[in-house]
C-alpha cells in the first residue's frame, strides 16, 4: 500500500520549481485529488511546526520547500552566489510590469520618467520578465509581462497576492492605504503668486 | 516578510565614483518628488518657482562635477519652464475661453508624480518581500535520485528572448569574422543569382526588400545587388515599381517556356 | 537565540553534495563540534520514522538528504516531464533557421562556423524545424524552415511575430530622448546660465 504523503514530500523534495496541485496530480494520477490535497495539507502542518529547518510555502501557484528566513544568514555561507541584489531602476521597473502587464517599453518609459531599455534587458536576462508579443497598435511594440521566476524570487503565491498599490494623498506621510478618490486637480485660483 | 532594511537603493555605479556626495536620482521624477518632500510643499499645489529653482540647481550642480546629463532631466527641466510660464499668462478675459475651464497646467505632472511615487513604493515593497537567494534558499539544482534517472522524452523550454539572443550572438559573431577574414569571394554573386532564382520560383512576384534581410554583413548586400542587377542584364527577371514611391517588386521575366528557370541558368 | 538543528537542517536541505561533519563545523564555527553532532542525530532519528519521504542518509562523504528507494518508481515519472534545457548551438541554429529559412544546412554552418549536423537532428527529431524540400542548385541540398511546434513552443501567433532584430538591439542601446530635437531652454529670467 504506497504511501501518498511519502510520495508528495518526496516529489516536492526533489522538484527543481514550485510544484502546482495540477502536475501533482497528473503524475500520481492513480491517487484521488482530495487526497493529494489533503497530503498536501498533513505536510504543511508537519512542515509548520516551529524550528524546523525546511518550510512548505506556497509560492508562483504551487508548493516548494524552502529554509526559513531566520536561518538565512547561514545559509548565506554556504552559497558561492552573493545573494541577489536589486538596483532601484530594475525594482521599479519590475513593480511597473507586475502591476500593469502587459506593458510596452514606452509606457513604463513614460512612468518611471526615464529610458529603461539597458534595464529591461537586465530583467530578461535574469528571465524575471518575458516578452508576450506584440501590441496590436501602430509600430506594433512589444510587451512584457512578469514570469514565474518573478513570482518564486519575491515569494509571491500569484500575482493576485501582491500587495494592492497605495493611493498617494500626501508625501511627507508616504502612503495612505485607503483608496482615494478623484484627483482635485482643476485649481483656478491663486497660486500665481507663489510664482 | 523581514528584511526591508537590507536596501542598498542608491548602488548605481555614479553614486560612489565622485568625491562631492550627490545624491543620485532615478530620473526627473524623482529628484522632482524629492525637492517637493524636502521643502516641505503640496504635492497638488507644487510652487513652481521655488521647485524649477532647485531643479535647474540641482542640474547645474551635475554639471560642475562633470555629471553625465541624461536627456530626460534636461526635458523636464523645460517642462518646468513651460508650465511654469503658463501659469504666469493671464487668464483669458473673454467668456469662451473661460468656458473652457482649462486645466491647472500643473495637473499633468502632478498625476505622473503620484503614479511614478505608487511604484516606488511598490518596488520598495517587493524588496521587503521574503526574495529566494537572499531571505529563503530552495533546493535549485537537480536532485542526485532524479539525475540518475535519464529522461526519456525531452520537452523543451525555452524563452523568445533566448532564442532572439542566439540570433544576434550569431550575426555579431559573423559580421565579425566576414570583416577580418571570409571576404567577399564566400559569397559569389552566382550563389545570389541561384538563390534569388530559387526564391522566385513558383512566385509571380518578390519584394526587393525581402533579398535585403535587415541585418546581413556588407559583402552579402552587395553580392545580392550585383545580382539582381546581373539577372536584369541576363533578361531573367524584370524589376517593377507600381508606382513612384512604392515597393520594387521582382519577376521573373520568363513565364513562358517551361521548365525551371534555375536549371537554365545553372 | 539561534536553533541549531535548525541551522544544520537548512543546510543539509540546500546543499547540493553530501556535507561532512568537519565541513558543517567550518561553517558554523561558532557552535560546538558536539553540539552539531548530536543536532545531526537528532535530525537523524526524525528523519528516520516510518513513512518519511525524505531520509536523512550518511554516506561515505557525509550526511544528505534524499528520497527513500520505495518512491523512486514515482520520482521516474518527473523526470519524463523535465524540460530540458536548449544548448547554446541547438538555440543559435534554431534561430538562424527560424529567421533565414528556407536555409541550407551549409548556410547554417557557414553562420556559426562549425558542424551542425547533430544539432540539426535534435531539434528536427522535437519537430521545431522540417525539411521544407530541396534547393533547386547543384547538390539540391536540403532546405530547413521552422514549424507549428516551433511557433507553439514560443506562442507566436505566425513567422511575422517574431521580434527583429533592431527592436532587441534597441534594449540594450540608449534612449529615445536622443531623438529629440533642441530643447526651448530660453526662459524670460534669470535662471538661464544655470543650463
Amino acid at each position: 500500500m504506497p504511501n501518498l504523503k511519502s510520495i508528495v514530500e518526496s516529489i516536492l523534495f526533489v522538484a527543481d520549481a514550485p510544484m502546482t496541485l495540477d502536475r501533482l496530480c497528473t503524475f500520481l494520477d492513480e491517487f484521488d485529488r482530495g487526497d493529494i490535497r489533503d497530503a498536501l495539507g498533513a505536510l504543511q502542518e508537519e512542515y509548520g511546526q516551529d524550528g524546523r529547518g525546511v518550510v512548505l510555502v506556497e509560492v508562483a501557484s504551487g508548493y516548494q520547500f524552502r529554509t526559513p528566513v531566520e536561518n538565512a544568514d547561514y545559509l548565506r555561507r554556504l552559497t558561492k552566489t552573493r545573494p541577489v541584489k536589486f538596483s532601484q531602476s530594475a525594482l521599479e521597473t519590475l513593480a511597473i510590469i507586475a502591476y500593469r502587464q502587459p506593458v510596452t517599453r514606452a509606457e513604463i518609459e513614460y512612468l518611471r520618467g526615464v529610458d529603461c531599455g539597458g534595464v529591461l534587458k537586465t530583467i530578461l536576462e535574469k528571465k524575471l520578465i518575458k516578452i508576450l508579443g506584440k501590441k496590436d497598435i501602430p509600430g506594433k511594440p512589444l510587451i512584457y509581462g512578469t514570469t514565474r521566476e518573478f513570482l518564486e524570487l519575491f515569494s509571491l503565491k500569484d500575482l493576485r497576492s501582491l500587495p494592492t498599490l497605495k493611493e498617494i494623498r500626501d508625501l511627507s506621510e508616504t502612503a495612505s492605504y485607503e483608496q482615494q478618490e478623484e484627483l482635485p486637480l482643476e485649481q483656478p485660483e491663486d497660486d500665481r503668486e507663489l510664482l | 516578510m523581514s528584511n526591508g532594511g537590507n536596501l542598498d537603493l542608491y548602488q548605481d555605479e555614479e553614486s560612489s565614483s565622485y568625491t562631492v556626495k550627490l545624491e543620485v536620482f532615478e530620473g526627473p521624477l524623482d529628484l522632482l518628488l524629492h525637492l517637493i518632500r524636502k521643502n516641505e510643499v503640496d504635492i497638488y499645489d507644487i510652487p513652481l518657482s521655488i521647485i524649477t529653482k532647485e531643479y535647474l540647481e540641482y542640474i547645474k550642480m551635475m554639471k560642475e562635477l562633470n555629471l553625465e546629463i541624461a536627456g530626460e532631466f534636461l526635458v523636464m527641466a523645460s517642462t518646468l519652464i513651460q508650465i511654469k510660464s503658463k501659469t504666469l499668462l493671464p487668464t483669458p478675459a473673454d467668456e469662451d475661453a473661460a468656458e473652457e475651464e482649462e486645466e491647472d497646467p500643473r495637473a499633468e505632472l502632478v498625476r505622473r508624480l503620484l503614479e511614478y511615487q505608487k511604484y516606488k513604493d511598490a518596488a520598495l515593497s517587493l524588496t521587503g518581500r521574503d526574495m529566494l537567494g537572499r531571505d529563503t534558499y530552495a533546493r535549485s539544482f537537480i536532485s542526485p535520485e532524479l539525475a540518475e534517472m535519464l529522461p526519456e522524452e525531452e520537452p523543451v523550454e525555452v524563452e523568445l528572448f533566448e532564442l532572439i539572443e542566439a540570433f544576434r550572438k550569431v550575426l555579431d559573431r559573423v559580421s565579425e569574422e566576414s570583416f577580418h577574414e571570409v571576404g567577399a569571394e564566400s559569397i559569389t554573386i552566382a550563389e545570389r543569382i541561384n538563390e534569388i532564382l530559387s526564391l522566385l520560383e513558383g512566385k509571380e512576384s518578390l519584394l526587393f526588400d525581402e533579398l535585403f534581410p535587415e541585418h546581413f554583413n556588407r559583402d552579402f548586400l552587395i553580392a545580392t545587388f550585383l545580382a539582381v542587377l546581373e539577372l536584369c542584364k541576363l533578361k531573367m527577371v524584370k524589376v517593377v515599381q507600381a508606382n513612384r514611391y512604392g515597393s520594387i517588386w521582382i519577376q521573373p521575366a520568363v513565364m513562358e517556356g517551361e521548365g525551371s528557370l534555375v536549371d537554365a541558368e545553372s
